[in-house]
């Protein structure tokens, strides 16, 4: 296939197939059945869109980026973007499938797969946008998708708390952007990317650092940066557990790499956006962490957990854009799909488990950690899952949580400068600080005595195990050979510090 | 001097929408920048965005404000306190204005005497169809999240027939 | 015969096989669980044994991992498959003994999958020379003795105990991990033997770093001064199995640690002296706990620590050999003293010594056995531990401070006085406990006289030790044959006087009564060393202190939409100034 | 000094829309007034684009770009006034000290 063809119809088919999952489980719902179409349609798309996926990724790994004009927009699937691909695709395609039996007879199913695909498609333009504004577009169609996914049990305050506070913070970050991209269109006179590096002055004009701030911090909304984060907790917690593992999995990376997109254009500052990224990241980690340690609902905990893991990416990220290290953009990005995986799997994990305790009994209680206690013995499979899931994000080996915080622990020896190695002992303090709240998790699953939920807990059912098979497999399998996921995410660090590298070299000085 | 009387007055406007305390005059202050706004658009020579303005944010957004409030009903219009000291949030909002306009203001580029060949519409259709395209995706989700979140559930149903 | 690597890869792969396959089982075939974890850590314990004739001074095996995680890479030298092999037959018998302890126990799969898994990974700490690895290994284990404390998930103080055993290894851990990170950053991959060879090409300051990293890590994984807490705590774990592998096999990992990377550090300034130093203070510190201690088998962790402070001691001095020689003698005489510990007390169904006594009569073997371990604990010639110890000081004596060796004489007596303590207290006096005694289970025996057979006779092997582990000794150290060592070791001067001071400590047993205006005196020793001299309570503070920190940051969390956008906007703000002063 | 020349008036309304939009998302009780905020946040933003159109010689392109802007605009602020008529039905009122139930 046509890599150019293949770049459209990935974009274009979950994009044309989502008003006619809607519309197929609407009609379907109207006469009298089910909204089951809806479901089907949904995991069919994403599948199907694995085609010209495949295609691309081909042509992308062996000839280098694809590049699609419409207009004077350009749109390339380079590295950075394949890897965002990749990782969108595959979690959503799980997580659609997980929630067939989950999302079973909601009422607004259809809504909530339609939008579950347009909202993957909206992603991956965001991973292969070239142009400022154009980013922005694909960015504010990601965010404006997700606002029904997250408040979706509309008849929960919960959701709705969520929901509104989401929107509200997504907007502003949003009109921040819009700031940074007006001094940067008003500096330049362009948009596309590669032409404001090109046009972008040395030393870097103070509005095009004001543009950077903007940048950082309206991305950094959704990227939950500490203090911007506020929105995550509540929106991963009330979301459906389909929505949390995507939320958690994709949307902030996505976030991420939007910020990154948008200060690659500022690169001759790039000293700066380093240090910047490092700082932030130290913040997430620690708050993520001391948030996360006296939680008492899991999908809370995990949101917290995911704050956390933002800080160890973006010091992967940091040092490869102060630095210049290719190993931190690897390392990155290794994290960004390992966290997706991980982080997947325990929304999913916990999700089947609140499914099964709660959701199928009518309920909408929260899970709460003391719910968990002696679900091994009755959900070993699920329970064996979170457990994996868990203790990889706690970056215990052989998992692969563990191997992409080393990756990026390695890079930030790899700078050779005492503050950076100071700040990866501090980050590997803080991935033991989370074992504090890791730990007791899975040690509650295997107790002897179950909870009164658990006890009364229906059966977990094959489509909602299957994705968390996967997963848990995946896990493990990348915790012993890392080295299989390189030959995507190191294209995409050597592209991602080739962009930095005109503001890296600075910092050699 | 007429632009000055029009952002003094749009910012007057918009003042009075943030501040009042009752929602439907809010909603008017704001249709009232709303089309303060547009004429400083004009100004600036943008004509057509100007027109969108005028009938989308003046009109429509106006309109749905009102439905919106006579759905949600009108709070009884009682002062409270705001939840973060005003001072505060003037201080705040004051600092991230103001470290914007220091960085950003002295080097205001000098207007570019070239002016763009194309057409509004050239521009729009074909330079950057893309955003175009993509509006209609931002219609469907915000559509959709509309029927999602206001359709008459059946447990809404329900809870009302009791 | 299989070649050396694929030996190598069995005896990882094999344990770790027997874990999924048991697993896998569920518990509703124990004795099918039961079977397959004796079968597949056998096999283990063969296939470390095979590679003894065929071990290498060189690299085996070469999988390449990925960019920044370097080649899979085993060094299969007379250090590590010694260890290996110690891992995998002392986790056989932990294993055998399980048959008869656990039976009936819930949750099988998952106590046999951790102890197998443990295993496995135990032997690829000591076989790689990927230092990655040598770390992922290491942290792998701490997984396991941290999921084996915890076993009984019900019993709070359980899990308490491991994860207090879990962070404090990982805290320690991160020397290791800087250590291995420096060694990526400054040499570019992580082979060992690249390292061990030329280690003085690194910065000084780096080497430095990387030395005291180890230092610390191991002293969390040893349990030595000052982490020395979390192993008498692991002791909740199931008796006496884990405290076994606790005791006799994970917490030798920080003395390989040590002995392995001793020529690459040997000339850091101050190094060996703050080895010399954490191994003294931890030998004497832990004693005198021991001493205090009415818990039988936190007495046995006590001396375990006190004992692995020897080893730590003799390195720091310089005594590879020693130190490797004790580990020997110890995994011997510890394990035997573990398993027949373990018999008592699923004898009696408690662990205090002041309910036991009298048990002589009813568990004459148990009584036996234990006897024999404890003088070789006490250091009472002929056994083995008096061998090795009176190596250890005497290597200290030639390579060490004086006030360490005096530190460890001092130690030498009181480890008579509290294993004296201990015996009495168990097998002599008048029965304390109305319970019904009953005897060791055939399983549990079949695994002690091996053992007892062993602490009597291991000495004799010294000399083809020291040939075996050959070129894993620093350079200049000679081997000598059997005789000559013992020769030397029963002519030198501070073997005598180590006796002495033995000696003393066990008159001072049989003389408690008149000593006991002194102990009296002693008691503040004593209360301190019941509290742990204060550790427990700086872990407490620790631990009270993130958790208030926790909770105050909770408190900024106030769920308001205003205060949240603040937050975006103080952020901005503050991403803004630093720009606009940096910048400008 | 700089005349009181068309880009520095703009300039100004910008600066004072954004003011005014961050004062009132910072100081509003109410749900339905934060989103007049949003609103006024935004075309701050609106009119920032056409600034930075005109001001690099690219009115077309700005304009382009507003229009954009005020499609997603709108759409959000309407997503945003059915979420407040759904918090009003759930929560019996609009007030955020009553929307702060998750928190911590």
């Amino acid at each position: 296939m046509n890599p150019i063809l293949a770049l459209t119809w990935l974009l274009l088919l979950p994009l044309v197939a989502s008003p006619v999952i809607y519309l197929a489980g609407r009609i379907s719902f109207r006469l009298g059945a089910t909204a089951a179409p809806a479901r089907w349609l949904a995991v069919l798309a994403l599948a199907v869109t694995g085609v010209p996926l495949w295609f691309l990724g081909e042509a992308v790994l062996a000839g280098g980026p694809v590049s699609l004009s419409v207009g004077a927009i350009s749109l390339r699937m380079d590295g950075v973007g394949l890897v965002v691909a990749v990782t969108v695709m595959a979690l959503t395609f799980l997580v659609s499938i997980f929630s067939i039996p989950y999302m079973r007879g909601e009422e607004g199913e259809e809504k909530y797969y339609a939008l579950l695909v347009s909202m993957a498609a909206t992603m991956v333009g965001l991973g292969c946008a070239h142009d400022l504004f154009n980013l922005w577009v694909w960015f504010e169609a990601m965010t404006v998708t997700s606002f029904l996914l997250v408040a979706f049990y509309r008849e929960q305050r919960g959701a709705l708390e969520a929901g509104v506070k989401y929107l509200v913070q997504s907007a502003v970050g949003s009109a921040l952007v819009l700031i940074g991209i007006a001094f940067v269109f008003a500096q330049t006179g362009t948009l596309d990317l590669q032409q404001v590096a090109a046009t972008a002055a040395q030393p870097t004009p103070p509005q095009l650092l004001a543009a950077g701030a903007l940048f950082l911090i309206g991305f950094g909304v959704k990227t939950a940066l500490v203090p911007l984060h506020t929105w995550l907790p509540d929106a991963h917690s009330q979301a459906p557990s389909g929505i949390s593992a995507m939320l958690s999995g994709v949307v902030i990376e996505a976030g991420l790499v939007a910020m990154l997109r948008s200060l690659g254009c500022l690169a001759p500052a790039a000293a700066t956006w380093g240090a910047l990224l490092l700082g932030f990241g130290a913040l997430n980690m620690i708050v993520g962490n001391l948030m996360a340690l006296r939680q008492t609902q899991v999908k809370r905990l995990f949101a917290y957990s995911s704050v956390s893991h933002m800080g160890y990416m973006l010091i992967g990220f940091g040092v490869a854009v102060g630095y210049g290290i290719v190993n931190g953009a690897a390392g990155g990005f290794f994290h960004l799909l390992n966290h997706a995986l991980m982080k997947g799997l325990a929304f999913m994990a916990a999700g089947a488990l609140l499914y099964s305790l709660h959701v199928a009994r009518g309920s909408h209680a929260p899970l709460t950690v003391d719910d968990l206690n002696g679900a091994g013995n009755r959900y070993p499979m699920t329970a064996f899952a979170l457990s994996v899931a868990v203790l990889a994000l706690g970056g215990l080996p052989p998992l692969s949580g563990f191997m992409s915080k080393w990756q990026i622990f390695v890079a930030g020896f790899e700078t050779r400068s005492t503050g950076v190695e100071l700040l990866v002992i501090f980050a590997a303090v803080n991935s033991v600080l989370s074992l504090a709240y890791y730990a007791p998790l899975v040690n509650r699953m295997y107790r002897h005595e179950p909870s009164a939920a658990v006890a009364a807990g229906r059966p977990v059912s094959f489509l909602m195990g299957a994705p968390l098979a996967v997963l848990t497999l995946l896990v493990v399998v990348l915790g012993f050979w890392p080295g299989l996921v390189d030959f995507i995410t190191h294209p995409a660090a050597v592209h991602l510090v080739s962009i930095f590298s005109s503001g890296a070299a600075l910092a050699q000085f | 001097m007429f632009d000055l009387l029009i952002v003094a007055a749009m910012l007057g406007c918009a003042f009075q929408a943030v501040r009042g305390t009752r929602l439907l005059i809010a909603a008017l202050w704001l249709a009232g920048a709303s089309a303060l706004t547009a004429i400083m658009m004009f100004r600036l020579g943008a004509p057509e965005v100007a027109v969108i303005e005028l009938s989308v944010g003046a009109g429509l957004v106006t309109v749905l404000f009102v439905f919106a409030i006579n759905i949600a009903g009108e709070e009884p219009p009682v002062t409270l306190r705001s939840l973060v000291p005003a001072p505060l949030a003037w201080i705040v909002a004051l600092c991230a204005v103001g470290l914007g306009a220091a960085m950003a203001l002295p080097n205001l580029r000098v207007e570019s005497s070239l002016l763009q060949a194309d057409k509004f519409a050239t521009v729009l259709w074909e330079h950057r169809s893309l955003d175009v395209l993509l509006q209609v995706v931002l219609i469907i989700g915000g559509v959709l999240a509309v029927l999602g979140l206001l359709a008459e559930g059946r447990a809404n149903a329900r809870k009302e027939s009791q | 015969m299989p070649d050396i690597s694929t030996l190598a890869i069995l005896s990882i792969a094999l344990p770790w096989a027997g874990a999924v396959l048991i697993w896998l089982v569920r518990d509703r075939q124990p004795q099918l669980q039961h079977a397959l974890a004796v079968v597949f850590t056998l096999a283990g314990a063969a296939a470390a044994l095979a590679m003894i004739p065929q071990r290498s001074e060189v690299n085996v095996l070469d999988f390449p991992l990925g960019s920044a995680f370097g080649q899979v890479t085993f060094l299969p030298d007379g250090l590590a498959v010694f260890l290996a092999v110690v891992a995998t037959t002392i986790g056989c018998l932990a294993v055998v003994f399980s048959v008869d302890y656990m039976k009936g126990e819930k949750q099988l799969g998952r106590y046999y999958a951790y102890v197998l898994f443990f295993i496995g990974s135990m032997v690829g700490l000591v076989l790689s020379s990927n230092l990655l690895l040598i770390f992922v290994f290491w942290e792998i284990t701490a997984l396991c003795s941290y999921a084996l404390i915890s076993f009984y998930n019900d019993d709070p103080k359980a899990v308490t105990a491991g994860i207090e055993a879990l962070i404090i290894t990982q805290v320690g851990g991160i020397g290791l991990l800087a250590g291995a990170l420096f060694l990526y950053a400054y040499q570019g991959n992580y082979d060992v033997p690249t390292f061990l060879a030329g280690a003085d090409r690194l910065p000084p300051n780096v080497l430095a770093l990387m030395a005291f990293g180890f230092l610390v890590a191991a002293a969390a994984k040893s349990a030595q001064f000052p982490f020395q807490t979390w192993l008498p705590d692991a002791m909740e774990a199931p008796t006496p199995v884990s405290a076994l592998i606790h005791a006799a096999t994970m917490v030798n990992a920080g003395v390989y640690l040590l002995a392995r990377f001793y020529p690459a550090f040997e000339a850091v300034p101050n190094w060996k002296l703050a080895v010399v130093s954490v191994g003294a203070i931890t030998a004497l510190m832990a004693a005198v706990m021991a001493l205090v201690s009415n818990d039988l088998k936190r007495v046995l962790a006590y001396s375990t620590v006190s004992q692995l402070g020897y080893m730590v001691y003799a390195i720091g001095a310089g005594g590879i050999f020693a130190s490797q020689f004790h580990l020997l003698s110890h995994a011997v005489f510890k394990a035997l003293l573990f398993l027949s510990a373990g018999a008592v007390i699923h004898a009696v169904h408690t662990r205090d010594m002041r309910e036991m006594g009298g048990l002589g009569k009813q568990m004459p073997l148990v009584k036996v056995v234990m006897i024999i371990g404890g003088l070789a604990l006490a250091g009472i010639p002929v056994l083995n531990g008096f061998w090795s110890k009176e190596l250890v000081l005497e290597a200290g004596h030639e390579g060490g401070p004086l006030w360490a060796w005096l530190f460890m004489l001092v130690g030498a007596g009181l480890t008579a006085l509290y294993t004296l303590r201990f015996l009495t207290m168990v097998f002599y006096g008048e029965p304390r406990s109305g319970q019904h005694v009953h005897d060791a289970g055939p399983a549990m025996k079949v695994a002690l006289v091996p053992l007892a057979l062993g602490t009597l006779t291991t000495w004799l092997l010294a000399g083809s030790f020291g040939h075996f582990l050959g070129k894993a000794l620093p350079e200049g150290h000679d081997v000598e044959s059997t005789g000559a060592l013992l020769l030397q070791v029963a002519t030198a001067p501070t073997t005598f006087v180590a006796l002495a001071v033995v000696a003393l400590g066990l008159a001072a047993w049989w003389q408690r009564a008149r000593l006991a205006g002194l102990a009296h005196s002693l008691r503040g020793i004593g209360t301190m060393a019941s509290n742990s001299f204060g550790f427990e309570a700086i872990n407490r503070a620790v631990v009270s202190v993130t958790e208030a920190s926790a909770e105050s940051l909770r408190t900024t969390h106030n769920g308001v939409l205003n205060w949240n956008v603040m937050a975006i906007l103080v952020g901005l703000v503050v991403v803004l100034a630093i720009l606009a002063l940096g910048g400008a | 000094m700089m005349s009181l020349s068309l880009p520095l008036m703009a300039a100004v309304a910008v600066l004072g829309l954004l003011g005014i939009g961050l004062l009132g998302l910072l100081v509003t009780r109410n749900l339905i007034k934060v989103v007049v905020g949003l609103q006024v946040l935004v075309k701050g933003a609106l009119l920032a684009l056409l600034l930075a159109g005109r001001l690099s010689g690219q009115v077309q392109t700005g304009q382009t770009l507003a229009l954009t802007v005020i499609v997603a605009d709108t759409i959000v602020s309407v997503v945003a006034l059915a979420l407040a008529v759904q918090v009003r039905r759930q929560f019996g009122t609009l007030d955020l000290q009553a929307l702060s139930t998750l928190r911590r």
